[in-house]
């Protein structure tokens, strides 16, 4: 028993001599909350790190966030924000450590915004990079940002939170109920891009240009491509959303990427419809033109009741994809007063709604064929079934073939509740 | 210098180890050579496969004890527990001592002689309460001289006024229809109305008598000594336990006296195979101690184990049943305690019922119970007698606060000194914001905090009743609020010291909160140097020592590790109270139910009606 | 030569003296192989880890 | 050294502890790296194969039970038979303990003490191989009995909690690199099941061989289970050319547990658990190692060759210059060539006494 205390106490002594190598204390820790990269002037790479500034948290803190000085400030206190030009991730990383008072910490980097001009160069050097560091989670979000990076952490303001992550975790979390954008991790859009059957997308992020909403011009946005008199609420992507807010940032559409390289940007709708084909559709508000009046709308809280059914048979080179997708909606709002609450007429509104959906659908199918040339929804997944070995599939390459795609979609949409109205009366004027 | 190569021999060089007899429970067969073997040949001894074995220890005491000696019933402990022959190599290593040798020798028949001699073996002008009464008996026309002694304060006056002096000097007088010639006979049969009185004829038991309380009487011509028992000293009643309180359940709890001790058991344990063995402990104070169990459930070879074991404990003094303890534990470095100390009888009831060996000592309120495995530790009294889902809900709370005593802290060191990223971000950011004006490392914070908590506890418990509370509000609520505010550590430290205390207090058995609070420190020390790592290194190695352990034959971590064949029988979370049919498998007991297989009878009844 | 290689190599000059006379008194106690086996195990736990701070580059 | 009795369960939890620890490596990868999508297939069919083998070797067993394999081997070949055996258990022992005992240091390295050096990290599992040895093997084991259901518990709730991250489709193709790929070129995978070799250096400790067998059993059962359903997750999670990079799987599918705001990164929590897995795995291969050595040699003691056996080992674990040189040592060498040692040489042995056995009745 002595030797074994005595081989203890040598043992201690021998740790507590060699020291504690990674202790770290977290008021030693510069948190870096959101991160961006850009093409350098210089440079490769310029990058800009939103690092959080822990005193604003602190019981006397409590009250300065952004609030105080309002034309002057244009950031919240609890961030501060530093852009450096380097060659490579990690260097830029020891050049800021060097002015920097605390040391880079990136194990609480919600958000790593890309610009899309360098998206659209191969990024995936950049992205294996922060993969293969440990600090880094795999959970954080990754955004396109259609414009410079730089500008977005700049521009971004916390108006509601005095946590940037909260800000960041919430705001791109809203794709549960606005269906606008979608869940793009850092893990999934990396192992997408390394698979042969899916590509990855990425949030679309942005600066809003106009100051006024006056200003807002309507050209702007899509809705001309897509047969409309006028926007929807989905037809314009992050950068050009008609809002003023004292955040002038916002998230809307995805980036669409092949491997890692980006080749197009979906709007707001697009982005819905994306969902709706993946599956991973939550609910969201969809305004739909009233089948019998013109420019009348029904408003619908459109949700998915099943997941979408994929098939996808080879005929020669050509892909044939049949999808079915099964929806269900509440009645929100009808503009027109025409009772479509009654049993009779629920079918009139469903079948229009339907076909409105499926048009729009085919359009971004079509889109991904012919303009993105890019698999983005994993029908891919569907046709890995049909193969034996890992070789075949590889051989078949399956990126090649989708271009051909031909698309058979079935939009099937049953209205289940009207909501508190059942059945609507008449304005008298 | 001869120390140095003393130690060099011993660290440097190999020396083969001495094979300590390790004390091994004996399987749960019946010796054969004792008569309660009914409950053996339900066939629940072949559940092990263990190769468990008793090996035929030497030092065993053959010669088996009597403890139903009518002799002993005046003193209320067995005098003669102790071997003759070990009295008389004491009597050789003490030659020097000439009292020593004269207290061998018989009475005389001279009165004068004892007196003299009492007189010299209490050192009487020196020594203030011992009372010498003499006076003389009336016998058959003659008068005999006699004195009795006893100590002063140690005998209830009224008695020996009463029932002893009384009788002998004035009824003596009367005419009484005996026909005894000898006034020993006579005095016995006819004038003490004494209930417990012993004829001694040595002065080492006499001496004994007198000082355990009882008034010797001595006559001349007579060479025996009239010792009766006249305890009336002072002592605490019955109280409610004050260190293990229970809202339901039977509220009284130990008090010093052994007898009342022993009685309170038997009380709630109405079985006459209870038996309740004396042992006398300490050389010189000659402490006596009960050791109970109950013959027909109790495995035999752990009674001659604590047998043995209390037997070789050679001290002067025993005081507290917490030296006994420490004294027969089977290892004095484990951390965590090994033997069960409580002051409820009923706790000791329903131990001994299960077949464990309780230990009381006299003087002390602290009953010991072994062998004590830990999770006996972990059970609170009021565990069997709420409900068992409220039970469970304690039982919870219970594993909560030992993890966050024995761990928080180091966990907390480990979190935010190696990883970082698993706090939240807005906690993390928060606990970065309180740190920023703390001009110590967390460590250094940390353990500031933790030992002036334990400074506050010790004082709080040290200090004279009505400023003890006081200072408990003192020390934890303006110290710390000073201490926030003056940034020497941060506010989150303060929940985190606080939570740990509140969870030592949670745990019900306070030795064992005591080797968590212990063995924090070290937690702290690993969480700091290597983070998780560091903390399951700790954890490791604990477990791996507890495991190592037993307790009286009986490993620690039983029955999870060795398994045994109650892995689920209610260790950690409680079983409903009619499913608890046998008793724990590891104590290799002789009747294994303690309840009938299907104990609510009524349950059947009512299906057949 | 740090602080941290003269205890180490103090541990192991002990570690080799410890079981090396554990070697020996195998030896002694007619167990041929088992001690020339025991001490070649000391001699290897002493010269390795020395050859692997002195000589590995 | 004092009489070790092991129980029914501890045996079983020796087996899953010894089996299953390597998941924490890079079990998963390996599987998924030479069958493709099809790991999950490998896993299984490895995991039965061992265990036919095992049946099969437990017969030729039976009749010697009691005899441990050096006891086997004297019965063979007197003396020299006997040291033969043992030379051949205590290299195995001493080749995959310390290239664990790096692996495993690095991969605590890796995850969360980036700039400690190696001879630190492995330190600590050092330590606790040599108390572990000073304990014993029976506490060893009780820890171990204690230890692996929690452990496994801890497993189960990562495949658990990764759930929503699960998709089938990544386990096409079917049959990944091929089935001649997986059915053939998977045999050496059954040296994944080389510490089988240990458990016949129990049977002393275990009275029947009844109890052997069943508890083997059971072991073997919750084994091979836990290495499949580990190789099935990582291949749901992963998409086969990315589940190859993973140095470990296990650890990254915890660092992808994602509830909301507040349950992220939990991977440090899991931290705890592999490595008291690891301790616990090199703590018994330790003292197996060195009650080999003692039985061998007919030493008396083993508590004095502790210390040199732990510096020899802490050695060998620093030499391989890098990482990816130790894990090649485990996952190209050992893998190839173990089981010729755990499962042929050990066969061999069965079949040699019971020929011996058999001569002697006869003479």
């Amino acid at each position: 028993m002595k030797k074994l205390f005595l081989l203890i106490l040598i043992f201690m002594l021998c740790c507590f001599l060699s020291s504690c190598y990674d202790r770290a204390e977290i008021d030693d820790q510069a948190f870096v909350i959101a991160f961006g990269l850009d093409k350098g002037k210089t440079n490769f790479l310029r990058m800009t790190f939103q690092i959080a500034v822990p005193s604003a948290f602190g019981q006397e803190g409590g009250g300065s966030s952004g609030e105080s000085g309002e034309g002057k400030e244009k950031h919240p206190k609890s961030v501060t924000i530093t852009t450096i030009e380097s060659p490579t991730v990690y260097s830029g990383f020891n050049i800021v450590n060097t002015y920097v008072s605390k040391q880079l910490n990136l194990s609480h980097t919600k958000v790593l915004i890309i610009s899309s001009e360098l998206a659209k160069e191969n990024m995936g050097m950049y992205i294996n990079a922060i993969h293969r560091g440990r600090e880094f989670r795999n959970t954080m979000y990754i955004c396109v940002c259609d414009g410079s990076a730089e500008e977005y952490l700049k521009n971004v303001n916390f108006v509601l939170d005095i946590s940037p992550s909260k800000f960041y975790e919430e705001t791109f979390a809203s794709h549960r109920y606005t269906s606008f954008t979608a869940n793009t991790q850092l893990i999934q859009f990396i192992s997408r891009a390394k698979s042969k059957s899916i590509n990855p997308v990425a949030i679309l992020v942005g600066v809003d240009r106009i100051e006024k909403l006056d200003d807002y011009s309507k050209e702007n946005t899509n809705y001309k491509e897509k047969g409309r008199e006028n926007y929807f609420g989905g037809d314009f992507a992050a950068g050009n959303i008609p809002k003023e807010y004292k955040n002038k940032t916002s998230a809307m559409g995805l980036a669409v990427f092949d491997g890692a390289k980006m080749v197009g940007m979906m709007d707001g709708a697009e982005t819905r419809y994306y969902l709706m084909l993946t599956g991973e559709y939550d609910y969201s508000y969809v305004t739909v033109p009233d089948p019998v009046v013109e420019n009348k709308f029904v408003l619908l809280n459109v949700k998915q009741s099943r997941k979408p059914r994929h098939n996808v048979v080879m005929e020669g080179d050509t892909p044939k994809i049949s999808v079915k997708i099964m929806l269900e909606a509440d009645i929100l709002s009808i503009q027109s007063g025409i009772n479509y609450e009654d049993p009779e007429k629920v079918e009139e509104l469903e079948t229009a709604s339907e076909e409105f959906f499926k048009k729009d659908i085919v359009r971004l199918l079509e889109k991904t064929t012919k303009v993105f040339k890019s698999d983005i929804f994993g029908f891919g997944k569907s046709m890995k079934w049909k193969f034996l070995t890992q070789k075949e599939w590889d051989e078949f390459s399956w990126h090649d073939k989708y271009p051909n795609a031909q698309f058979d979609i079935e939009v099937d949409l049953k209205i289940r509740r009207p909501g508190l109205i059942l059945r609507t009366a008449q304005f008298e004027n | 210098m001869a120390l140095l190569r003393k130690t060099l021999k011993e660290y440097l060089f190999f020396t083969e180890p001495d094979k300590p007899d390790d004390f091994v429970l004996e399987e749960g067969k019946d010796e054969g050579n004792e008569s309660c073997n009914d409950a053996v040949k339900d066939g629940s001894g072949e559940k092990r496969e263990k190769t468990e074995k008793v090996r035929k220890s030497k030092g065993v005491i053959k010669k088996l004890f009597t403890p139903e000696r009518e002799d002993t019933a005046c003193y209320g402990y067995d005098s003669n527990a102790d071997n003759s022959e070990k009295n008389e190599s004491d009597v050789k290593k003490e030659s020097k001592d000439p009292e020593s040798i004269k207290r061998k020798t018989s009475i005389s028949k001279d009165v004068a002689r004892n007196l003299e001699y009492m007189r010299k073996v209490y050192n009487v002008p020196l020594n203030g309460d011992v009372v010498i009464r003499e006076f003389e008996i009336a016998f058959k026309d003659k008068t005999i001289p006699a004195f009795s002694i006893f100590f002063d304060g140690l005998v209830d006056r009224m008695l020996v006024n009463e029932s002893i002096l009384k009788p002998l000097m004035l009824l003596s007088n009367i005419e009484i229809k005996g026909k005894e010639d000898d006034i020993a006979d006579y005095v016995q049969k006819h004038i003490l109305p004494q209930s417990q009185m012993l004829l001694e004829e040595s002065y080492e038991k006499v001496i004994f008598g007198i000082n355990y309380g009882c008034c010797a009487i001595f006559i001349d011509g007579v060479d025996k000594v009239f010792v009766a028992d006249a305890k009336g000293w002072e002592h605490r009643g019955i109280e409610r336990p004050n260190a293990e309180l229970v809202i339901q359940g039977p509220q009284e709890g130990f008090g010093e006296i052994l007898r009342i001790n022993t009685a309170l058991i038997r009380k709630i344990l109405k079985d006459e195979k209870l038996i309740v063995e004396d042992i006398l402990i300490g050389e010189r104070s000659k402490t006596p101690c009960s050791m109970l169990y109950i013959k027909d459930i109790v495995n035999d070879s752990l009674v001659q184990e604590v047998r043995r074991r209390l037997k070789g404990v050679k001290i002067d003094h025993l005081i507290d049943s917490g030296e006994l303890e420490q004294l027969i534990e089977d290892s004095t470095y484990l951390p965590t305690p090994q033997v069960i100390y409580t002051e409820r009888p009923d706790r000791v009831s329903r131990y001994l019922a299960n077949g464990r060996i309780a230990i009381i000592v006299s003087g002390s309120p602290f009953a010991l119970v072994v062998p004590a495995t830990m999770w006996n530790l972990f059970h609170a009294t009021e565990d069997e007698y709420v409900r068992f889902p409220y039970a469970n809900l304690l039982r919870v709370v219970r594993l909560f606060a030992i993890f966050l005593t024995l761990l928080l802290p180091g966990i907390y060191i480990a979190i935010t000194n190696y990883h970082h990223e698993m706090i939240p971000t807005d906690l993390l950011l928060a606990i970065e914001a309180s740190r920023e004006k703390v001009p110590f490392p967390s460590v250094f914070e940390l353990l500031i905090m933790e030992v002036s908590f334990e400074l506050i506890r010790e004082a709080g418990i040290r200090i004279p009743g009505p400023i003890g509370p006081t200072l408990g509000i003192v020390g934890a609520l303006i110290l710390g609020q000073a201490a926030v505010s003056a940034n020497i550590v941060s506010p989150i430290l303060i929940i985190i010291v606080a939570v740990t205390g509140i969870g030592s207090f949670a745990i019900p058995n306070f030795s064992l909160a005591y080797s968590f609070r212990l063995q924090r420190f070290a937690y702290i020390a690993l969480g700091a140097t290597a983070g998780f790592l560091g903390i399951s290194f700790g954890l490791f190695i604990m477990f791996l020592w507890i495991a190592k352990a037993k307790s009286f034959g009986v490993p620690v971590l039983v029955p999870y590790g060795p398994t045994t064949a109650d892995v689920n029988k209610g260790n950690i979370f409680r079983n409903p109270t009619w499913k608890q049919n046998r008793r724990p498998d590891d104590l290799n007991v002789k009747s294994k139910n303690s309840q009938q297989e299907i104990s609510r009878q009524w349950k059947i009844n009512e299906e057949e009606n | 030569m740090s602080f941290d290689l003269i205890a180490a190599i103090l541990i192991l000059i002990w570690i080799f003296i410890y079981s090396s006379s554990y070697g020996v008194w195998t030896w002694n106690k007619k167990n041929r192989i088992g001690g020339a086996a025991v001490l070649l195990v000391s001699l290897a736990a002493l010269v390795f880890p020395l050859y692997l701070i002195f000589f590995r580059t | 050294m004092e009489k070790i009795s092991i129980g029914n369960w501890e045996l079983s939890a020796l087996v899953i502890m010894s089996f299953c620890t390597k998941i924490f490596l890079n079990y998963p990868r390996v599987m998924s790296e030479s069958a493709g999508s099809a790991g999950w297939i490998l896993s299984a069919y490895t995991s039965l194969l061992a265990f036919v083998i095992f049946t099969f070797m437990l017969r030729l067993y039976k009749k010697n039970y009691g005899m441990d394999l050096i006891d086997l081997g004297e019965l063979i070949g007197g003396a020299p038979g006997r040291i033969i055996t043992g030379v051949v258990i205590i290299s195995f022992l001493i080749y995959f303990i310390p290239v664990n005992l790096r692996e495993f240091s690095e991969n605590m390295k890796i995850i969360s003490l980036v700039i400690s050096p190696i001879s630190f990290v492995t330190l600590f599992f050092l330590g606790t191989m040599i108390l572990a040895a000073y304990f014993g093997l029976e506490a060893i084991t009780r820890v171990n009995a204690i230890a692996v259901p929690v452990i496994s518990a801890g497993f189960i709730l990562i495949l658990v909690l990764v759930g929503q991250l699960y998709d089938f489709s990544k386990l096409m193709p079917w049959f990944g690199t091929g089935l001649q790929e997986i059915f053939i070129g998977g045999l050496p995978k059954l040296s994944y099941f080389s510490e089988i070799i240990i458990f016949f250096m129990l049977p002393p400790f275990l009275k029947k061989f009844n109890n052997f067998r069943k508890s083997s059993y059971i072991g073997f059962v919750f084994a091979g289970s836990f290495l499949f359903l580990s190789t099935l997750v990582f291949l749901l999670v992963f998409e086969y050319p990315t589940s190859t990079e993973s140095f470990l799987p296990i650890f990254q599918l915890s660092r992808l547990i994602n509830y909301g705001r507040f349950l992220q990164r939990g991977e440090s929590v899991f931290l705890l658990m592999w490595s008291f897995a690891a301790m616990l795995y090199l703590s018994f291969g330790f003292f197996m190692l060195l009650y080999t050595f003692k039985k061998t040699l007919k030493l008396e003691y083993y508590k004095p060759l502790i210390m040199p056996f732990a510096v020899i080992i802490f050695s060998l674990s620093l030499t391989p210059p890098n990482l990816m040189s130790a894990i090649k040592l485990d996952t190209v060498y050992f893998l190839n060539w173990g089981w010729l040692i755990s499962f042929a040489f050990t066969t061999l042995v069965f079949i040699a006494a019971g020929i011996k056995k058999r001569k002697g009745k006869k003479e």
